[in-house]
């Protein structure tokens, strides 16, 4: 019974990822596509737990549910997006056709991994019994600040630069330099 | 088992960290951290001034960071090799020369660009930090000894890019390249990290030593994430440096982006990118022979790249565009090199890098003293009878032009000639064959310049427009640096060719 | 004083004047520009004539190096800027220098009062320079960046009129197709630094006489790419066709250029790399017929030009076939002796069909010309006696070069030999027409305005006079061998054989080279009877064709026919000569090469419709490369299972 | 019934097709947006579980930095975005076309 429930788990929160995330990319109304979103990496996040990343699973709520899709929806909904009048369009065919070819590929190399026998390389040895005794966060922070200082500090300087971006591109936007044909 | 745990928590954690932090060796990061202070100090004083002073002192903030940023590339170059940060970035010279090409057309660039953007009517001094970041980011791609950074430090590019691109957000040609470049960067950018999380999962790790370690132990065909995730990684770069299929943004945001931004986009991060990958390939030992499929695939895609660059290029009209084009069939060349991926091949690849950024900084500056009309007049009628009426700036065009083209005895023969002779020296003759008769094509278009440029009659009004340029003197400054190097490289290419031959030997 | 210490000073004295002209010429008067011009060649030309004195007093001619500076010393390439002395260079140098000089003054007459005075001689001196680079280099690479140099300079000359429309196109077209010889010409290099390790002519010399290990077939490969490089800056079939619309250019250039040096650097560049040609005969072979069918070729399409400067441009291309002959055969000697007096005659004919030009106000169409004679009668004798040495009139310059050139190759194959021989005939035939619907008859052209036709100053009559003694008399240097009653020797042939030995074997014997020159004699007879018949005695005068252009507009006017039934009355050879012009050379040859141009463009104009500004469309392809090449990764995988 | 890495990774690979898809087959710029974001966070579970069975950190530690890589671009890509619609009055991308050929 015990080995039962991680399986029926697994099963069911990839089939909500899944159907979100397909509700995602067909439905109609942007605000929609966003809270499906929503769920999709809340499933993921659930995902993130039957792999025993806890720590993960939280940041994930945390920076994608919690932030990224917050400001996505905030600008959709400052936008005053309306609903498209369709998703298709005339040039869909090709699209669907070149997806299909995309995904066979994926499929086919998905097979690869299927038959290649999982993976092989070397184990770090942080079991879960160690996590279990330790805690993950306690793993991942020392690494973070220790082996993986140097990227940590990267970060930081990517945010720097993503916020004096926006800073950027929207500060002067009422000014109008000119009028004409060309500034439409 | 308990025992192979990861030493930082066997220890004490507290002195693990102290002992880690008093290894790091900060110093090899020096460039980086000055340019960052620079980037930090310019964004501050564009926050607190508006005003033209406020201008000036940003503009000589920056260079002067970046001049600092230059030295201390070179005085790093000039040291052994070495690691910082538990191993996640080296220096050495091959590092150091390519840091030194960053930071060089950084400071080229903005040196240009302050007179640029006064002319265009929008000066936004957050260029500075921007450009400073970009740099940055390349110096940390090239010196990466670990996926993640390779990836951080091309995110930190490719944010600060997609804002280049769109800098001028009142102009809407500025606007749709910026979201053509974001839209088709994510994109990318998420095949790339599919292709470094293959890799990671085929070998247990993102080091690139512990990588290749495992490649010499097994092959790459050991797992098929290995060879799949490089390929996925190939995506990656090839989307930054424009290698077909992974072209077509680069004409429409080349030629949208203000020209000065299209000059910075169009040199270093193309050395960046490749530099990373041909870094990851060679540590990897992937040499030819280790790697037929790799081999195969990347010459295909050397010819496709040059040709298709160079057929585009043919009934373009607009210099910005021909110019993305000619950035593409550049890339087929430089391509070439990779294919072959033994160590000459990649001094050849450096020192086309130098060769490359010098003289299309040169044409480009050449070109923001003619931009008028948020650079719309920049096309091969808007240039004509340019040789006429200004035969200095006419002969600077010359120059240039020839160098591009590949005619001796111009620095961009020199480059051309050394790759091409790379791959005959390798047997690769067919490579090199088609890489000649693309650039015999590629004349041509480029020859097209100067016959609008010479031989056309100045349409009315042009003439006076000719007459009332003023050579600003950091503008004039870069553009003749620029012109006397690729005369001088072109005739004494030695020195630099050893440069590389030696960067090479560090790796 | 040891003057090839010197030498360098040959090489940079033009582009002194270069750079002064270049840079400052637009300051000076026309007079003070021509003379920077021309005193800078002249200079070159006094040096390399005391070296010349100097070098033949040497009992051991070894070759002298100048190296200036290292060039590229990477890996296993060391390359220098150097300059090589020896008995071949020099001949070309003096050639080059003498000739040069010699049109640098007759342009400062013919160039009077054109826009761009200074910067046509920048051009003339930039040009001196790259070709004395080219001929004085002591490595290919060297070479080679004179040979893109001079490209450069004959595109920008060819362009200078450029306020007409087919002069930038012409340049245009020689430049691209110059290009493409040069593909040619650099795999050739990669491939000598491949397989020798060296560029040095007199290292590789060393290399290949100890026995080198490379193998035939590379040689063979070697040689043929190098030789394309040759065949398109020497206009050898199948990419000539740059050189007649090269004649957009000013007329001295023509003589320069496009006669007298930088089209006869493939033939030098064989004869300087002649040891390697050696190696592989299959090569040579190639060169001697490729020279042979371009001599017969061009040569006919040359009977049926009306333009004065297309007639010589063909003649050009035809006698530059009988150099490739030559050395293709393995007569490099006579090859390069050929070179030379052509270099004289022809010079010659141009600069005196410029003096026709000028005296004409800008009239080139021969149709409109016309007894000429008694109005230009310095430039009616110069050119008389140059038509009669490229015509091969016996103990004329062009008799001994032909000549030689004809009987080594009767000694190498028969069939070639006729090639020659009926491409001597035409050359006599086409030339005597020229002259005969030039100077003689009655005058066609229209004095208007009160222009009178005039001899030119004597600023272009001196240098007429010079290269017509020299063509007259230069021949007597290399004395053929049954000629020689005085037993002088063959001195060309004795001087040059310090760096340059013929490698074909003699067969046949003294009656053999009797027959053969008497038959040269009688060709150029029968060539000076037709062209007597038909235009001196019958004064026929082509038809007007000036409204028509290009062969379509022939067909669609029915005009074609009237102008076959009009050729009824002409022998049939112009006929045929007429429909190879027509057909193979404008349709085949340009078509080809215009046809590839068009064909690239297109491709060009075709994919460009794939940049739709739709950055869905942009990521849709990216999409489908992601695709082809994981399923490429896939396949690779599945057959190494299989293995 | 065991759960394997695979069974992880063929949800990563099916949730990186659909993600590939919506790029594709939308129109709408902040769609196109969500359809990236759902991409990276499929590779976050190849990273994830590649991390776990490997018995490591380094993946997690990976994903921790794409959370920010994530975060960085999508305040950048709506700020074009919104600039975008400031002049266009739309974010359709099919509209965006006037530099092309």
């Amino acid at each position: 019974m015990e080995s039962l429930i991680k399986p029926a788990a697994f099963y069911f929160f990839s089939a909500v990822a899944v159907v979100t995330a397909i509700m995602v990319i067909v439905k109609r109304n942007p605000v929609t596509s966003g809270i499906n979103l929503v769920l999709t990496f809340c499933s993921i996040s659930a995902i993130y737990v039957l792999l025993n990343s806890q720590f993960i699973a939280v940041i994930q709520v945390l920076v994608y549910a919690g932030a990224i899709m917050v400001l996505i929806i905030f600008v959709i909904m400052l936008l005053n997006l309306r609903p498209v009048e369709s998703i298709m369009d005339k040039s869909t065919g090709v699209r669907i056709a070149a997806i299909f070819v995309f995904v066979t590929a994926l499929g086919v190399s998905l097979a690869a991994i299927l038959t290649s026998g999982g993976i092989s390389g070397r184990s770090g040895g942080i079991t879960d019994e160690f996590l279990a005794k330790t805690g993950t966060i306690q793993v991942i922070s020392r690494s973070l600040f220790s082996e993986y200082l140097l990227p940590f500090e990267l970060t930081s300087l990517l945010l720097t630069v993503a916020i004096i971006g926006v800073v950027i591109l929207a500060k002067g936007m009422k000014v109008r330099k000119k009028t004409g044909p060309g500034s439409e | 088992m308990q025992q192979v745990m990861i030493p930082a928590i066997s220890d004490s954690s507290a002195q693990q960290i102290i002992k880690i932090l008093g290894d790091t060796n900060i110093f090899y990061t020096l460039p980086q951290i000055i340019i960052s202070i620079g980037a930090l100090v310019t964004m501050m004083i564009a926050a607190i001034s508006r005003e033209e002073r406020g201008q000036v002192i940003n503009y000589i903030t920056s260079v002067f960071f970046l001049f600092a940023g230059l030295v201390s590339s070179v005085w790093l170059a000039s040291l052994p090799k070495g690691d910082a940060f538990s191993g996640m970035v080296s220096s050495d010279l091959f590092s150091g020369i390519l840091n030194i090409i960053y930071s060089g057309s950084a400071l080229l660039i903005i040196l240009v660009a302050h007179s640029y953007f006064r002319n265009r009517g929008r000066y936004i001094q957050e260029l500075f930090p921007l450009i400073q970041f970009a740099v940055v980011g390349m110096m940390f791609m090239t010196m990466a000894n670990n996926l993640i950074i390779v990836f951080l430090g091309l995110e930190i590019l490719s944010v600060s890019l997609y804002v280049l691109a769109g800098i001028d957000n009142m102009d809407t040609r500025s606007n749709e390249a910026a979201v053509k470049y974001f839209l088709m960067g994510a994109f990318s950018s998420a095949f790339l990290l599919y292709g470094i999380a293959l890799v990671y999962g085929g070998t247990g790790s993102t080091g690139l030593r512990e990588i290749a370690a495992y490649i010499n132990n097994k092959s790459i065909w050991q797992n098929i994430y290995i060879p799949a995730g490089i390929i996925l990684m190939l995506i990656g770069f090839g989307f930054k440096v424009s290698m077909v299929p992974f072209h077509m943004w680069t004409p429409d945001v080349y030629q949208g982006a203000p020209l000065m931004i299209t000059a910075f986009m169009s040199t270093a991060p193309k050395a960046a990118a490749l530099s990373a990958f041909a870094k990851i390939l060679i540590s990897m030992n992937l040499e030819p022979g280790s790697s037929i499929m790799l081999t195969n695939l990347i010459g295909v895609l050397a010819v496709v790249t040059m040709t298709v660059g160079n057929l585009m290029a043919l009934n373009q009209n607009d210099i910005k565009r021909i110019m993305a084009f000619s950035s593409i069939a550049h890339v087929g060349y430089l391509l070439i090199a990779v294919c072959i991926m033994n160590r000459e091949a990649l001094a050849a690849l450096i020192f086309y890098f130098c060769v490359y950024t010098i003289m299309n900084i040169g044409f480009f500056s050449l070109l923001s003293l003619l931009a008028r009309d948020e650079d719309r007049n920049l096309t091969l009628e808007g240039i004509q009878g340019l040789g006429k009426s200004r035969p200095l700036l006419g002969l600077f065009l010359l120059i240039f032009l020839f160098s591009l083209s590949g005619i001796p005895p111009t620095a961009g023969f020199a480059a051309k000639f050394f790759i091409f002779n790379t791959a005959i020296e390798n047997k690769f003759y067919l490579l090199a064959i088609l890489g000649i008769l693309n650039s015999a094509i590629s004349a041509y278009y480029y020859l097209r310049i100067i016959l609008y440029a010479f031989i056309r009659e100045p349409e009315s009004g042009s003439i006076d427009q000719w007459s009332q340029i003023k050579l600003n003197a950091a503008c004039f400054v870069v553009i003749f640096v620029t012109a006397a190097a690729v005369l001088e490289i072109g005739i004494v290419p030695g020195y630099i060719i050893d440069l590389g031959k030696k960067a090479i030997q560090f790796l | 004083m040891n003057f090839s210490e010197y030498a360098w000073l040959i090489v940079f004295s033009p582009f002194i004047g270069f750079l002064i002209n270049g840079l400052v010429g637009r300051k000076f008067s026309e007079k003070t520009i021509g003379l920077i011009g021309s005193l800078a060649s002249t200079l070159s030309f006094v040096i390399s004539v005391l070296i010349f004195f100097q070098y033949s007093a040497l009992s051991q001619k070894a070759p002298i190096q100048i190296d200036l500076f290292k060039w590229i010393v990477a890996g296993g390439i060391n390359v220098s800027i150097g300059y090589q002395i020896d008995s071949l260079s020099l001949v070309m140098v003096l050639v080059v220098t003498g000739v040069g000089s010699l049109i640098h003054f007759y342009s400062i007459g013919y160039m009077h009062g054109e826009k761009g005075f200074a910067r046509y001689f920048a051009y003339l001196n930039l040009f001196m320079f790259s070709m004395l680079n080219l001929v004085l280099g002591n490595n290919i690479l060297l070479m080679f960046l004179g040979w893109e140099g001079v490209g450069l300079c004959s595109y920008l000359l060819i362009g200078y009129y450029y306020e007409t429309d087919y002069a930038p196109t012409a340049g245009k077209k020689a430049f691209i197709v110059n290009r493409i010889g040069d593909f040619g010409f650099l795999i050739g290099i990669f491939l000598i630094i491949q397989n020798f390790g060296t560029l040095n002519f007199t290292e590789l010399s060393t290399v290949v006489a100890k026995g080198t290990s490379v193998g035939n077939d590379t040689i063979f490969w070697i040689t043929l790419m190098l030789f394309v490089g040759a065949t398109g800056k020497s206009a050898q079939i199948p990419l000539y066709v740059w050189l007649p619309d090269a004649m957009a250019g000013p007329t001295p250039v023509s003589a320069l250029i496009h006669a007298a040096t930088m089209v006869t650097s493939g033939v030098y560049m064989i004869a300087r790399l002649s040891f390697l040609y050696v190696l592989a005969p299959e090569t040579m072979a190639i060169v001697a017929f490729v020279g042979g069918a371009t001599a017969l070729f061009a040569a006919t399409i040359g009977t049926q030009q009306n333009d004065i400067k297309k007639v010589l441009a063909y003649s050009t291309v035809s006698q530059l076939g009988f150099m490739f002959m030559a050395v293709g055969v393995g007569a490099f000697t006579a090859g390069i002796f050929h070179l030379v007096t052509h270099a004289f005659f022809k010079a010659l004919l141009f600069l005196g069909s410029g003096s026709i030009i000028y005296a004409l106000h800008h009239e080139q169409d021969m149709r409109n010309m016309g007894g000429l004679r008694k109005k230009l009668p310095v430039t009616f004798f110069t050119f008389l006696m140059g038509t009669l040495a490229i015509a091969g009139t016996p103990f004329f310059s062009g008799f001994f070069s032909k000549d030689e050139i004809l009987w080594k190759v009767f000694n190498y194959s028969s069939l070639l030999f006729w090639m020659g021989a009926l491409a001597a005939m035409l050359t006599s035939f086409y030339m005597f027409r020229l002259v005969f619907m030039t100077f003689f008859g009655e005058m066609r052209y229209h004095e208007h305005g009160g222009h009178h036709v005039h001899e030119s100053p004597a600023v272009m009559t001196v240098p007429l006079i010079i290269l017509a003694v020299l063509s007259v008399f230069g021949g007597f240097m290399g004395i053929p061998h049954v000629l020689d009653v005085f037993h002088v020797g063959n001195y060309f042939e004795h001087f040059l054989s310090s760096s340059v030995k013929d490698s074909l074997p003699i067969v046949f014997g003294t009656k053999e080279e009797w027959g053969t020159m008497s038959l040269s004699v009688i060709i150029a007879i029968i060539g000076f009877t037709i062209a007597y018949v038909i235009y001196l005695k019958k004064k026929y005068v082509p038809g007007d064709d000036s409204t028509i252009k290009g062969y379509k507009k022939v067909i669609y006017n029915k005009y074609y026919v009237d102008e076959m039934y009009e050729r009824t009355v002409i022998s049939g050879t112009i006929r045929i000569s007429k429909t190879v012009y027509e057909y193979f050379d404008k349709l085949v040859i340009d078509g080809i090469v215009n046809g590839v141009g068009k064909s690239i463009r297109r491709i060009g104009e075709g994919i460009r419709g794939t940049q739709t500004g739709l950055v869905r469309d942009y990521m849709l392809t990216m999409i489908i490369g992601v695709s082809i090449m994981l399923v490429y990764v896939l396949v690779n995988k599945f057959m190494m299972i299989r293995l | 019934m065991e759960l394997t890495i695979n069974h992880y990774l063929v949800l990563s690979a099916i949730l990186f097709s659909i993600g590939t898809a919506g790029v594709l087959i939308r129109r709408t710029g902040i769609v196109i947006l969500m359809s990236i974001e759902l991409m990276l966070n499929a590779v976050n579970i190849t990273l994830v579980a590649f991390s776990r069975y490997q018995q490591q950190v380094t993946g997690e530690i990976l994903v921790f930095f794409v959370m920010a890589v994530a975060a960085a671009e999508a305040a950048v890509g709506l700020a074009i975005l919104v600039v975008v619609y400031h002049h266009k009055k739309s974010v359709d991308v099919d509209e965006i076309n006037s530099l092309r050929r």
